[in-house]
């Protein structure tokens, strides 16, 4: 008797779990506003931090516009990128198929976007990537607001020629992303006449994700007589870097990075970070008006400092905002129709400064900025020590 | 060229310390109650999240963080407990089943409490440094972390091979019918050995919370190490868990310096190399 | 008295310094009834494991038919013509009993045979002769206790062996059963030579033309059941083991 | 020689309509319905493979992502030289195969929690190998854009969704049909008779490393051919499809099925992908703990496995003993 009950109840939730699902997949296609926008980012795994900033960037140019693109009503469909493209193609596959949407925007990982890029430009809908990613060959439909994976090592490398005397050791994650971040420094360096410290002249690369412990590199770095370290790093693993780093032999060795204090990791990484440069196209504390209005808008909304994942998100929403503004009214607003306004947008006015697209990367063109770690009051901040290089033409 | 080794040996020393106290837990839930628990990974992260949040900076703090730890890991014991007790004789892989799913929601949960946010504690001033070991610096509380962990070990090892308790444990690992001649409730058995488990975890989690910090990746991190030192060492064996921690603590340390261009795959080929070598030695029967 | 079938030559099987099977000579003749007994601990169930090569010897040859087979797996010295029986009855437990019987049938014939499915009829009349022609589409895992221990014999038998190792087949059946299982085992052919470690005396009496006694790892003594009876050592070391036989 | 008794007519009629009503799905659903079914095409193969080795062959793996990604990124190779997806298909279960003997030997020596992490090390190794071999593989990001090739030489290319759905899933069904003959043979019977009793399978003269290395060789194959399908239906492959996470889901799928039954673990496999894929879009975030609860709730609700659920229906007599 108790099987059979226990046989109904496990039919009944299959059943309904049946229904549900048919119900989820059935249900709400088409979308209620005029315009339907579909936002990917990882609000789940390693990078949920980031992937909340993105899209709590892209949230807040909505709550602060109306709820609207060009006067249109925006119908924001956020989907869960997950830890890779495992999770975020079907992911987006649903943002497609069965929501339907105009337009695609976000994206943390530059995995997922080469899996989406793939499905944006075979359904012929723009994609506005908001975070890092690689260099593909065509990408008519695509478009970001963040940079290219190697550019903040090109704007920064001769800076870190021209200040550092001696040898410099080049040390990254063992992944896609991770060697274009570094390939962009090594490359500019080295072809400014810089000499990497590292032993056989090439990057050091330390297994990603599974690496948190950084003591062996680190001590082989000291031994090195490097005058200075680049690295990239993000989430945990510039946390294990930077605290690590403080405590090695390589501690009294000048750090930079990029992106390494970047976001909710700096305070996890607490006073070891102090004092380290890092290059970035965006910092909280630049004194423009976009960027106050923008502070003071996030500021009001969340306890944590704005960031560049969630002002290229915010910078996204604008693009959108900006180029749906271009079509006409009585014309309807296709992908088709957006792409092609996004294309014909000029410059645009940003928090982090002016910038516009590059006419065949598709990336934006703009200024880069050293920033470095310090105590603002209680709270350790990055701050703006002087613009770098203007890269993206 | 000894020196360029010391700190990577010396590092993965403490290293090694932490996961054996993880794993320790883990072996002794598998050997003695015949568990497969993979929910042991999200226990050692909810000591590491509630010592973290009551660390302050001070020793008192970092002691109230373990006690914290314990007290998690304990929690956490009892209500894997409740959820294996219904399954007896359904087999590891429902236990894995069961304990998986835990582990994910649980881990879901944490982070709701917690935050996304990786997290490390405060520690007293005192310990946030480096100290000179051999003319190099190396962090100081690490060096503590051996000597602590060490301490863990060698009490341990007194448990197991010296008490009527340690002795019980040696003889149910070597021969499971045993718990039924003990005339112990084996209920009774898997509550015990789930709660001392448990709390070995979240004392782990809390101790090494500065080194293997608590984050949304580290329950499946922690849980993938100490199931490899687990089962290189042995399966129940507290002596085996303890060379395989120290030996996965070489391999991630030392390794790295000694094999650079392999560094990747070091870990996953030495653990299938260790598994099939003892394969084939042990090998003298074939029933 | 035929060939010698099974022979163990000086060997021995030690863990550590512990020898459980020390130096021990033994020879099985061809359509023998051969029962090995001794007190608990002698070594009789590590003797038939050396002798199936379920364990490997650290001293010593094992011969089968004049072949050494030493170093040879179970599974080999099985298609040698070695059936042979567990103490737990060892079954397919989620087959039937006719397709427990087909399998262990199965590396002794024909690809043919084997994939085309003909031919049950060898089987059924295996399980017919002991009885369990009825429990032909019984899984194996729903049988008694004393009908697994039958099913066992008829699989042991299946691959026609030419020496079958049985190892206490007796033990925890009813009277009844053993009855069964002592008609059963008359109807072993004449052609199979049949070693049994046995503790179960009247089986053993019943069955067994020639007894070798196993103590501490070594043979004290071979011989017909009365002669091994009536050996002094014997009754010293094994008291009332055989009784009066 | 064996008596079937796996099936019964009701059992019958339920895989007769299943198969019908997956033929015609692309006549009443929306694209989106179809793309996330021909997902589960491909990760059902490898549920069914990694049933085939935990619960017939007795030998529970972490690993068949490894063969997985051997035909995932062999047929994505195909793809690239414009040959048609029957090709990609068996090239992929091809290379798998070979992939899985050179890998079995190993394997096939090792039993329970041992198995588990030896196969958990070759999967380990393979995805990380995935990750290192760019040129082979496109690093971690992966090969994101395989050409669309026909399903047959001079067909049409498979684009359109319901081209695709039909295709993954007619070829998925073909090799769960062969997979299940072959096992309702005397080999299936050869197998769970290894897992049920070794010692007597020796005893009995079956070379039992054999028969496990030669189940492991086409368990492979089984899933090379599910990574082909992966390829055919999302057109892209990168280490993430292939590493621990999808081997340890799928793991749990098939203990959720029932492990012993290959239409349980493809059960198994539709639920996770649609508490995944389908549920959980509509809480954003919250797939780990839906993901959790499902494993809570299959364990304490479905004692024997949807494959027992089945039984209790009278779907299917079970296997007895397993």
């Amino acid at each position: 008797m108790r099987t059979r009950v226990r046989t109904l109840v496990a039919v009944t939730t299959a059943a309904l779990v049946g229904v549900t699902a048919t119900a989820c997949t059935g249900g709400d296609e088409g979308g209620s506003g005029d315009v339907t926008i579909g936002f990917v980012a990882s609000l789940s795994g390693t990078y949920q931090t980031v992937g909340e900033d993105m899209r709590d960037g892209f949230q807040l140019y909505l709550d602060t516009h109306g709820g609207k693109f060009g006067g249109r009503t925006v119908d924001l469909r956020v989907a869960d990128e997950g830890d890779g493209p495992a999770t975020a193609t079907p992911a987006a596959e649903r943002l497609v198929q069965q929501d339907e949407v105009d337009a695609l925007a976000g994206i943390v990982g530059g995995g997922s976007y080469a899996a989406i890029a793939a499905l944006a430009q075979e359904n012929e809908l723009p994609l506005v990537g908001a975070n890092g990613r690689p260099d593909l060959p065509d990408n008519s439909w695509l478009w970001h607001t963040s940079y290219i994976s190697d550019e903040p090592g090109i704007a920064i490398a001769p800076y870190v020629k021209d200040n550092v005397d001696g040898p410099v050791y080049a040390i990254g994650p063992d992944y896609q992303g991770g060697h274009d971040e570094l390939r962009g420094f090594v490359d500019t360096y080295t072809q400014l006449g810089g000499v990497l410290a590292n032993p056989d002249g090439e990057t050091k690369w330390t297994p990603f994700p599974q690496t948190t412990d950084f003591l062996p590199y680190l001590n082989e770095i000291a031994m090195t007589g490097a005058k200075a370290v680049y690295c990239f790093y993000a989430g945990k693993a510039a946390v294990d870097f930077v605290k690590q780093y403080a405590q090695s032999d390589a501690a009294d060795i000048p750090l930079y990075g990029a992106f390494l204090t970047e976001g909710a990791v700096l305070a996890a990484q607490g006073d070891a970070a102090e004092g380290i440069r890092n290059v970035l196209n965006y910092s909280p504390d630049l004194d423009n008006p976009a960027n106050r209005t923008f502070v003071a808008e996030w500021s009001a909304k969340f306890p944590r400092q704005p960031t560049t994942f969630a002002m290229a998100s915010y910078d996204a929403a604008a693009v959108l905002d900006r180029a749906i503004a271009t079509i006409p009214e009585d014309q309807e607003v296709t992908s088709a129709a957006i792409n092609d306004a996004i294309s014909g947008l000029g410059v645009i006015d940003s928090p982090r400064g002016t910038w516009q697209f590059n006419p065949t990367t598709h990336s934006p063109i703009q200024r880069w900025y050293l920033r470095q770690v310090a105590k603002d009051g209680e709270m350790l901040s990055n701050m703006l020590i002087e613009d770098l290089a203007t890269v993206g033409n | 060229m000894i020196d360029a080794y010391l700190i990577p040996a010396v590092n993965g020393l403490a290293y090694g310390l932490l996961l054996f106290t993880v794993a320790a837990g883990l072996t002794l839930i598998f050997g003695v109650a015949d568990v497969l628990n993979l929910a042991h990974g999200t226990v050692y992260v909810a000591g590491g999240y509630v010592a973290v949040s009551v660390s302050d900076g001070t020793w008192a703090g970092l002691g109230l963080g373990v006690l914290a730890g314990a007290a998690a890991g304990l929690v956490s014991g009892a209500v894997l407990w409740a959820a294996l007790t219904p399954l007896s004789g359904r087999g590891h892989l429902t236990q894995a089943l069961l304990t998986f799913g835990i582990a994910l929601a649980g881990g879901a949960l944490l982070e709701k409490a917690f935050g996304a946010d990786e997290l490390r504690p405060v520690l007293p001033a005192a310990l946030d440094g480096s100290v000179d070991l051999a003319g190099h610096r190396f962090p100081t509380y690490r060096l503590l972390f051996i000597a602590v962990a060490a301490v863990l070990a060698v009490a341990g090892w007194l448990v197991i091979t010296r008490t009527r308790v340690g002795a019980r444990v040696r003889a149910v690992v070597d021969d499971r019918d045993m718990v039924a001649a003990l005339g112990v409730d084996p209920r009774v058995v898997l509550a015990a050995v789930l709660a001392v488990g448990g709390a070995l975890a979240g004392v782990a989690g809390a101790l090494g919370a500065p080194i293997l910090g608590p984050g949304p990746s580290t329950a499946p991190q922690t849980l993938l190490l100490s199931l490899i030192v687990v089962v290189v060492g042995g399966l129940g064996s507290i002596g085996g868990a303890f060379l395989a921690a120290i030996a996965v603590g070489q391999v991630q340390s030392l390794g790295v310096v000694l094999l650079p261009s392999v560094s990747p795959y070091l870990l996953f080929a030495a653990m299938a190399v260790a598994l099939l070598v003892r394969g084939w030695r042990g090998r003298g029967v074939t029933a | 008295m035929g060939k010698p079938v099974l022979e163990l030559r000086g060997t021995g099987r030690a863990y550590g310094a512990l020898k459980a099977v020390d130096d021990v000579d033994l020879t099985v003749h061809a359509g023998a009834r051969h029962a090995l007994i001794g007190p608990n601990g002698a070594g009789k169930s590590t003797l038939l494991h050396l002798a199936a090569g379920n364990l490997r010897p650290t001293a010593g040859r094992v011969l089968l038919a004049g072949r050494d087979v030493t170093r040879h797996g179970p599974a080999r010295r099985a298609r040698l013509g070695v059936g042979r029986t567990f103490q737990t009855p060892a079954l397919i437990g989620s087959a039937d009993c006719l397709t427990n019987v087909a399998l262990a049938a199965w590396p002794a014939q024909t690809f043919r045979a084997r994939w085309l499915r003909r031919d049950h009829a060898p089987h059924l009349a295996r399980l017919d002769a002991l009885g369990l022609a009825d429990d032909a589409a019984t899984p194996a895992a729903a049988l008694s206790h004393g009908r697994r221990r039958l099913l066992e014999l008829a699989v042991a038998l299946a691959a026609s062996p030419r020496l079958l190792l049985l190892d206490e087949p007796a033990a925890g059946l009813t009277d009844d059963d053993v009855g069964l299982l002592l008609t059963a085992l008359g109807t072993i052919g004449a052609e199979v030579a049949v070693l049994l470690v046995e503790h179960h005396q009247e089986l053993v009496r019943a069955f067994a033309g020639t007894v070798t006694v196993l103590h501490q790892g070594a043979v004290v003594t071979t011989g017909t059941p009365a002669e091994v009876a009536a050996d002094p050592r014997v009754r010293e070391i094994y008291q009332g083991a055989l009784g009066a036989a | 020689m064996i008596p079937t008794r796996l099936r019964t007519p009701l059992g019958i009629a339920a895989a007769v309509v299943a198969v019908a009503a997956l033929l015609l799905l692309p006549t009443v659903a929306d694209n989106y319905t179809l793309i996330t079914v021909s997902r589960v095409a491909g990760l059902g193969l490898l549920a069914a493979s990694t049933a085939l080795m935990t619960g017939v062959a007795g030998l529970p793996t972490l690993g068949q992502i490894a063969p997985y990604a051997v035909g995932a990124y062999t047929a994505a190779h195909l793809a690239h030289l414009a040959l048609p997806g029957l090709v990609q298909l068996l090239g992929a279960a091809a290379a798998a195969a070979v992939f899985s003997l050179a890998t079995g030997a190993a394997v096939v020596q090792t039993r329970g929690v041992i198995c588990l992490m030896v196969t958990l090390a070759i999967g380990e190794l393979t995805a990380i190998t995935a990750g290192q071999w760019t040129s082979l593989t496109g690093g971690t990001d992966g090969m994101p854009r395989v050409p669309a090739t026909p399903a047959l030489p001079g067909g049409e290319n498979l684009v359109k969704v319901p081209d695709v759905y039909t295709y993954t899933v007619v070829a998925a069904l073909a090799v769960l049909a062969v997979t299940m003959l072959v096992l309702r043979s005397p080999a299936g019977t050869l197998i769970r008779g290894c897992r049920d009793n070794e010692a007597r399978m020796r005893a009995s003269g079956h070379r039992v490393s054999l028969t496990l290395l030669w189940t492991f060789t086409g368990a492979g194959a089984i899933a090379g051919a599910g990574g082909a399908l992966l390829v055919s239906s999302q057109r892209t492959v990168s280490p993430s499809n292939v590493g621990f996470e999808v081997a340890a889901l799928v793991l749990l799928a098939v203990v959720i099925g029932g492990a012993a039954s290959i239409p349980g673990a493809l059960a198994g496999v539709a639920a996770v992908v649609a508490v995944r894929d389908t549920i959980a879009p509509k809480l954003p975030g919250e797939a780990p703990l839906l993901l959790g609860v499902l494993f809570i709730a299959a364990v304490y609700l479905l004692p024997g496995g949807l494959s027992g659920v089945a039984a209790r229906l009278g779907l299917h007599n079970g296997e007895a003993g397993a």
